[in-house]
């Protein structure tokens, strides 16, 4: 399906008739696919669907019920941890600290002592590192930015966002929008999942339409090639 | 990125935040200071009974003390599931815990420092024993209450009606440090009796249990 | 397993009336205590049934944390509920006994708060189970952990208090043991109980991990349904 | 949609949803349970100390479960913000808080059923007075407890560390009609002095301080 | 601005200079501004622009700091609030109990004993009124739906309604828009806050652009007029 021109390169992910359930009811539904690296994809699905649940059993965050998962050519997820960024529906940071000791913070937990490397986090997306306000005091938008900072400042190869423009007025929507382009074109894989599939028209390499635990289509977006590399 | 290093910077994170609002630290006292005073409404302390119950009564108000903090242990890291930040990331499981285990046990013992001298002034209380037994004896119990108090804390946050959670796990399975608590302590302040058996006996409950917790800590937290 | 149930319960109902029949009328009456103390036919077994199902407790925990085996699961929700219902029955029967041979219905010694102490660990195990929210077992077999840790640890306590509570009537020091006429029947009562509470424990394990079939069949015909 | 019938509906509704997890109820009467075993191993009860102690141990023991049931109180009204609910709609605001205290009430009077018997075995209680008497302070005082502890719970939704807040406003208000409870049980355990100043009291408390409630209740509703 | 061509109707919502502050920041800074009845309105605007804080100064949820409302020629919110519907970021709704049970609760607390306006309200969302399942086991599509529901259960003639798409998949999204229509076109007057402007464009009737505090433009919606009155 990928029709590329170079060799394959090895997928980022392979799902292997991926199962989860919780009780009875099975949110994925034996999905097997593979997914290329440098590549951005927008998974797309009703409300249920399985798109959170997806996406946090790739991170790790939930053992699937059958099935594997192979990540990062690794299979224990825990293995390539370092290598992956995830962003989910609630924002995953501290209320009660200022935006760069947040970051701070999480970049010790991936043993990154450099200060400088949460302040370039912070000015990626758009906010300013010496801003001393408490996160409890950002509105929503600034804290969906500085939740993105957190899931890519340790320059994970392999990024998942779970709705990251919800809430998100419009402009912020826009700049985060151009933010993932820019990261992609840095070589890294990344998925959004969103309801709202206009904003990401313009960055995206590849719609996955989920539906009641699978993935039903997936819809490559031709683009005149400008971006292949001349904009690194 | 070693498991002290993180323990570290946890801990001095949740120190940081703690300072910052000094809610907990503030009310915590507050909420001591009126057990104290509720037990020596409720009891009216006259010299000679209050001796035998003391011992008794300064435990049970550690351990209600210690409980309403040690529910708030996981109440930050779930707010906006900031916990689920900690497990993506390749940072040690047990770091989280000793570093939570380490302040909660901070946060009390700040508590007891604070608590004791109001016990000592409303029940006139004088050790016959010697008085460093009696720390070494809040120390060992200190740890004992919160070691498993942070690890059962762990547990309740994913059931239904977490609070009420915490103690029904909790109060059974301390009933041992509890009763070596309370007999030391009591052994102490009447001079009747060596507490050596009990501050033994809560050594040992010590070690056992912060090896139970950090073997299984990580299972529990990636439980999902 | 029907069948099961079918041949065993009614022999298990003969065995208890035989075993009745032998406790309350066959059995000679104690010297000091009178006929109150034909309820220790009872009693032993019961204490020990429980201790027993407490232990099979811990293996199956261990054994699902190691293994992540349903199966270990279903044995040690099994036995953790027929554990307590022992452990109750003997507190209950320990407290009618004390009332008319002690004088009182209960006292904080050695054998009966270790007791009470391990019935309310093993309470509090159900209560977990029962009101956890996804990954019970994980959360159940690590308390279980916890609470057999404990027990010896709650035994050693408490043995410093000075008992009411007989001290160990068979292997005991020089003038333990039983009358002959008494052991026999203790022995048949003993056997019993144990026959009773791996019953129990079976059926429990049966009806849960049928439970657990059933719940994989619907799961996987949903999971069939929609593909 | 007068105040009786919200109060109804409201009760109702919190009843049916607390019928169906009953969880809070379980795990209540599991937890008077620990607290009368913890008391009895802390205090280690012979049969003359206890009585002295019995009517203060109780009632530390029911106000200790009974703030763990308030602070429950609003918890459920908090999670989705259904309180906005609540007050954009016409209906009384001193119905909610009725409904409220009531339902508490409830709760903390079937706890208290089932603790007594404990304390009874534990501590070999007698009762020399007139049971009845005891009814009645126990009534009383539950009613205080409840109404006080449902009006300061809805006052600490507002802040931050809430399961704290509440007993920090609550004992100290609580104070008068505590030592009412702890006097009044002793004296009629005893025998040795009439309650009747004491149940005077409480009911004068009573009655005061449901006035004040409702008086007060809309204003801290609708503060924001 | 208005230029209809009936007479002025009087307004619905009467705002004078209205101001709010948070301590020291202002939310509101001094809004003014008429709304006419049987209208929709879309506010937009970034984030932290006031939105929320005027919907609930509105509803009566806060007061302001200062100015005056008029709701509905009412002075005191209070003696209106029979005649307001508002739904809010949260769901408002109970967890543990199922759809129909929250809804006739609501319904009682506006002095509704009858069932059947609870299942109609539930019915007009699309939701099954019979469906057993608790609130807590919805999903989150099926969960906004509901609150709709609620709100305009006692049928209101003033709906306020904060992101209710927020998190929303586009199909059930169009749904609750269409509804809204539906309403408005029975002469209620509505405000729909949202960050997703495109999903209203085909039934609002003016757009209300909030930024800092304020209102700074309003855009009225020229449509050919099919929805005056045939459609009723
Ligand atoms: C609530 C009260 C009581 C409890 C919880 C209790 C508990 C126990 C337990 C756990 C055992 C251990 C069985 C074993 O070692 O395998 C036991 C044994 C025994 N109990 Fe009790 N008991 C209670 C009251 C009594 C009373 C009132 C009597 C008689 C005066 C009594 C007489 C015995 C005897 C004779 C044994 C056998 C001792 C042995 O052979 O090791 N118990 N009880
Ligand atoms: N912890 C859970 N327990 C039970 N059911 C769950 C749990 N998490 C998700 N589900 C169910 O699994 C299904 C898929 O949920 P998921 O959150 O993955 O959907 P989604 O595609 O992300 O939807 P949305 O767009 O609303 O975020 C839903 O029906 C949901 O009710
Ligand atoms: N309770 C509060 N305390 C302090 N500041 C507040 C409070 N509520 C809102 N604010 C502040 O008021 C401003 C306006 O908030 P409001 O919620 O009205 O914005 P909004 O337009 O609804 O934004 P969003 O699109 O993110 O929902 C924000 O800057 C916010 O930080
Ligand atoms: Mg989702
Ligand atoms: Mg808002």
């Amino acid at each position: 399906m990928a029709g590329t021109s170079e060799p394959h390169p090895p997928p980022v992910i392979l799902l292997d008739n991926l199962v989860k359930f919780f009780g009875r009811f099975a949110a994925l539904r034996g999905i097997s696919a593979s997914f290329a690296p440098g590549r951005l994809y927008v998974v797309l699905g009703d409300n249920g669907a399985g798109k959170s649940t997806l996406l946090r059993v790739v991170a790790g965050l939930m053992e699937p019920s059958q099935g594997s998962i192979s990540l990062l050519g690794a299979k224990r997820i825990r293995e390539v941890a370092p290598r992956i960024g995830y962003m989910g529906h609630a924002p995953l940071l501290y209320d009660e600290l200022s935006g760069m000791e947040n970051l701070r913070y999480f970049a010790g937990l991936y043993g990154i002592p450099d200060d400088e490397v949460s302040r370039n986090a912070m000015r990626m997306v758009g906010l300013d590192p010496d801003l001393p306000r408490r996160v409890g005091q950002y509105s929503q938008g600034m804290r969906q930015r500085l939740s993105l900072a957190r899931a890519v400042l340790h320059d994970p190869e392999l990024i998942l966002l779970d709705e990251p423009f919800s809430n998100v007025d419009v402009h912020s929507a826009r700049d985060m929008a151009a933010v993932l382009g820019r990261v992609r074109d840095q070589g890294k894989t990344i998925f959004v999942v969103t309801h709202q599939a206009a904003l990401m028209e313009d960055v995206a390499d590849e719609f996955v339409h989920m539906a009641a635990g699978q993935i039903v289509s997936r819809d490559e977006v031709v683009r005149k090639s400008v971006n292949v590399g001349s904009m690194r | 990125m070693t498991t002290l290093t993180v323990t570290r910077t946890t801990l001095l994170k949740d120190l940081r935040m703690e300072w910052r609002s000094k809610d907990a630290i503030n009310s915590m006292l507050f909420f001591a200071l009126l057990v104290v005073v509720i037990f020596s409404f409720a009891f009216n302390p006259t010299a000679e009974e209050s001796r035998m119950i003391a011992g008794g009564l300064i435990w049970v108000a550690f351990l209600f003390a210690a409980v309403v903090a040690l529910n708030q242990t996981w109440a930050r890291e779930l707010r906006n599931q900031v916990l689920d930040a900690y497990r993506v990331s390749p940072a040690p499981p047990n770091a989280l815990f000793l570093a939570k285990a380490i302040g909660n046990f901070l946060f009390v013992v700040v508590l007891e420092c604070l608590m004791t001298p109001l016990f000592v002034i409303f029940y006139e209380l004088r050790s016959i024993g010697p008085v460093w037994q009696l720390i070494v004896v809040a120390l060992l119990g200190t740890w004992a209450l919160v070691v498993n108090g942070t690890f059962f804390a762990a547990l309740s946050i994913r059931t239904r009606s977490r609070e009420i959670m915490l103690p029904l796990i909790l109060f059974p399975i301390s009933i041992p440090a509890l009763l070596g608590m309370v007999d030391a302590t009591t052994s102490i302040l009447t001079g009747e009796a060596t507490p050596d058996f009990w501050i033994k006996l809560l050594a040992v409950y010590d070690i056992v249990f912060t090896a139970i917790c950090l073997m299984l800590f990580e299972t529990v937290l990636n439980a999902e | 397993m029907k069948r099961l149930a079918l041949i065993t319960l009614p022999l298990t109902l003969v065995l208890l009336a035989v075993s009745s029949y032998l406790a309350l009328v066959v059995a000679p009456t104690e010297a000091t205590m009178g006929d109150v103390q034909r309820i220790f036919y009872y009693h032993v077994p019961s204490a020990w049934v429980g201790g027993f199902c407490f232990f099979i407790n811990f293996v199956a925990s261990i054994w699902y944390l190691w293994k992540r085996s349903p199966r270990s699961d279903a044995l040690a929700a099994a036995s953790a509920e027929v554990g307590v219902v022992f452990c109750a029955v003997l507190l209950i029967e320990g407290t009618l006994w004390a009332r008319p041979v002690w004088g009182i219905w209960w006292t904080w010694d050695a054998r009966l708060t270790t007791t009470l102490v391990l019935w309310l660990i093993y309470v509090s195990y159900l209560v977990l189970r029962r009101f956890s929210a996804g990954q019970t077992q994980v959360m159940a077999a690590a308390l279980a952990v916890f609470a057999f840790a404990d027990v010896p640890i709650v035994y050693m306590s408490i043995r410093w208090f000075r008992t009411q509570h007989p001290s160990p009537v068979m292997g005991g020091g020089e003038n333990s043991g039983l009358a002959p006429a008494m052991l026999q029947v203790f022995l048949v009562n003993l056997a019993l109980f144990t026959v009773l509470g791996i019953l129990f424990i079976w059926l429990r394990y049966k009806l849960e991990t049928a439970e657990q079939a059933l719940e994989s069949a619907h799961a996987q015909a949903a999971l069939k349904g929609a593909a």
